[in-house]
């Protein structure tokens, strides 16, 4: 799989069907709500092409992480647009392998859970009474002789703070959106128009996912006009008024 | 045997007498024989001549499970001869602790004193439900009133078998929190804790 | 049928099969070897040859009693072939309606081993507060300590009910997580990717 299949990866959802790229231009476009989007659905999707007994290709996996992450922080500020994101310095090499040691773990004990579901249907005419029988004879337990310095322990021990446990690995982190908003801003305040994919250039898939969200923000305030000249070539930013919308070319499939 | 068996197979009432069988394994209580000809789906005077077959095979002497009647139907029990094998493993001294969740509970209420469940709940994170009953079945803490008076959520407190269990002379006597503060400084400081935890 | 039970009366390990069929008819949960042997006072062998003797007369087909090897132990449950009947009588609270949630949450402390609340919203994605709950209620799971020692959050281990239900001899007897499917091949590639992206 090349990364150009990622881009063509056919998707069938409730709320789109087509090709990935064409989903995520008409989200660019705002013909489409990130909240109506089945990132599920899409990822699934991907990962039935994965097991396609094609070469792995890595380059395009990291693509489609990049993109499927790009799209899950837009649906979740579409979702709670109020939150602010204060995010932290970003490890995306720690997020990508932390994400694909979850996925794995979850999948397998979802596997296990159907196991387990199963089961009950094949051992559910195995009956057995639950206690003891109605005419045994009463329990009486004992217990052996106790050290009370248990007793002083487990109150130290709820009385204790809890370990500082870190969360680090709770949360894929994203640079804030507002750090590319204030540098596009300043970037335009100083030139009428500039190349998206110039201005990331170097910058990691994941920074070079959140540059973007940025633009998508800016275009919503109508701060500024995007142009492509053709799909996934270089975008141009421009200032509203400098720049007519030209020549924004859609791929229809 | 084999023959009793084959003659098993092929006669229905030794099949209903397995199916009774089967269900006065599995009851909790005794069962009558309405209860058995429901279950069954048979009618209740081949439940009784089944039954009667039954009283022969689990009989006194015979086997070590014994059928009994009772006022409430049909029950299994232990075979006499077995009493003191049952009474061993009922009656188990082989207890050697308690679980975290019991210990936990059981020391809030010897340390910070009469306590109710929402309170043990709250300073532990974790319902405690399960770990009182089991407390209160090992007799090693009893109802002591309610908070706020009547109407208010039950008390617990320590029994004096539980000082016998660890050795106490007297609640007095356990071991020392100097730094952690008496009784209601303790239980302050333990739902600050909590609280802090679970936000 | 008459001769066999001569036979009982006048051989020693039949004496001990008649205990241990008490002890069983009778029992809460199901007995180890080592649990029968301390109430029968017997040497641990000759309870396992008596249970042998025991399986082959409480076997599915030939009786309505079953003598099975599960948690750990051995127990007396109802033949398969009386399901229909049980089912007409009695209720199933430990394993109806358990939900996908709950389904999951079970498999991943029955796996993982002990684990908290925390460790199981990580990997579940979810928080499993109510999944957690309903399972302690059935008796499938109970508190088993706590992470990083005291302080720290409840861990959860699977009952000896959980295996009853299930049907397993021990958690032992679980099938290999990567026998269940393709997941491990998938878990390879993507931590393939995931350091190939690393380096």
């Amino acid at each position: 799989m090349s990364t150009s299949q990622v881009r063509e990866l056919e998707l069938d959802l409730d709320a789109f069907e087509g090709p990935f790229d064409l989903l995520l231009t008409l989200l660019l476009e705002e013909a489409l709500e990130p909240r109506e989007i089945d990132v599920a659905g899409i990822v699934l999707a991907f990962l039935e092409r994965l097991s396609e007994p094609d070469e792995l290709d890595l380059e395009s996996c990291g693509e489609f992480l990049v993109l499927i992450s790009a799209l899950l922080e837009l649906k979740a500020r579409a979702l709670f647009p109020e939150e602010a994101a204060e995010l932290d310095a970003l490890e995306p090499e720690e997020a990508a392998e932390e994400l694909a040691r979850r996925l794995a773990e979850y999948r397998r004990m979802k596997e296990a859970a159907a196991w387990l579901l199963e089961r009950l249907g094949t051992e559910g005419n195995r009956w057995f009474r639950l206690g003891p029988a109605p005419l045994a004879p009463p329990a009486e337990r004992r217990l052996a002789a106790q050290d009370p310095a248990a007793l002083a322990s487990a109150v130290r021990g709820l009385a204790a703070p809890a370990p500082n446990v870190s969360l680090s690995h709770m949360a894929l982190r994203f640079p804030p959106v507002s750090q590319f908003l204030e540098r596009f801003r300043r970037l335009l305040s100083r030139r009428t128009r500039f190349d998206f994919d110039s201005e990331v250039e170097g910058l990691s898939r994941v920074e070079q996912a959140v540059a973007f969200l940025a633009l998508l923000e800016l275009r919503k305030a109508g701060e500024i006009a995007l142009s492509q000249a053709a799909p996934f070539a270089p975008i141009r930013v421009s200032t509203v008024e400098n720049e007519r919308i030209s020549a924004w070319t859609a791929r229809s499939a | 045997m084999d023959s009793t068996l084959r003659l098993i197979v092929s006669n229905p009432v030794d099949r209903l007498a397995r199916t009774i069988e089967a269900l006065l394994v599995v009851a909790a209580a005794p069962l009558s024989v309405a209860d058995l000809a429901d279950a069954a789906e048979d009618d209740p005077e081949r439940i009784e001549t089944a039954l009667g077959l039954l009283r022969e095979r689990y009989a006194e002497g015979r086997s070590g499970i014994v059928l009994e009647h009772v006022a409430g139907g049909y029950a299994f029990r232990a075979a006499r001869e077995s009493a003191d094998a049952c009474a061993r493993i009922f009656e188990r001294p082989v207890e050697r602790g308690l679980s975290q969740a019991a210990l936990e509970t059981l020391a809030i209420v010897a340390y910070v004193g009469p306590c109710s469940r929402p309170e043990i709940a709250r300073i532990r994170g974790v319902a405690a439900d399960s770990a009182v009953a089991s407390l209160i079945e090992r007799g090693l803490i009893v109802e002591a009133g309610r908070e706020h008076g009547p109407g208010g959520a039950v008390r617990y407190r320590t029994t004096p078998l539980f000082e016998r269990v660890f050795g106490l002379e007297s609640l007095a006597a356990l071991p020392r929190l100097d730094d952690l503060g008496e009784a209601d400084d303790l239980r302050r400081r333990l739902l600050d804790v909590a609280s802090a935890k679970a936000s």
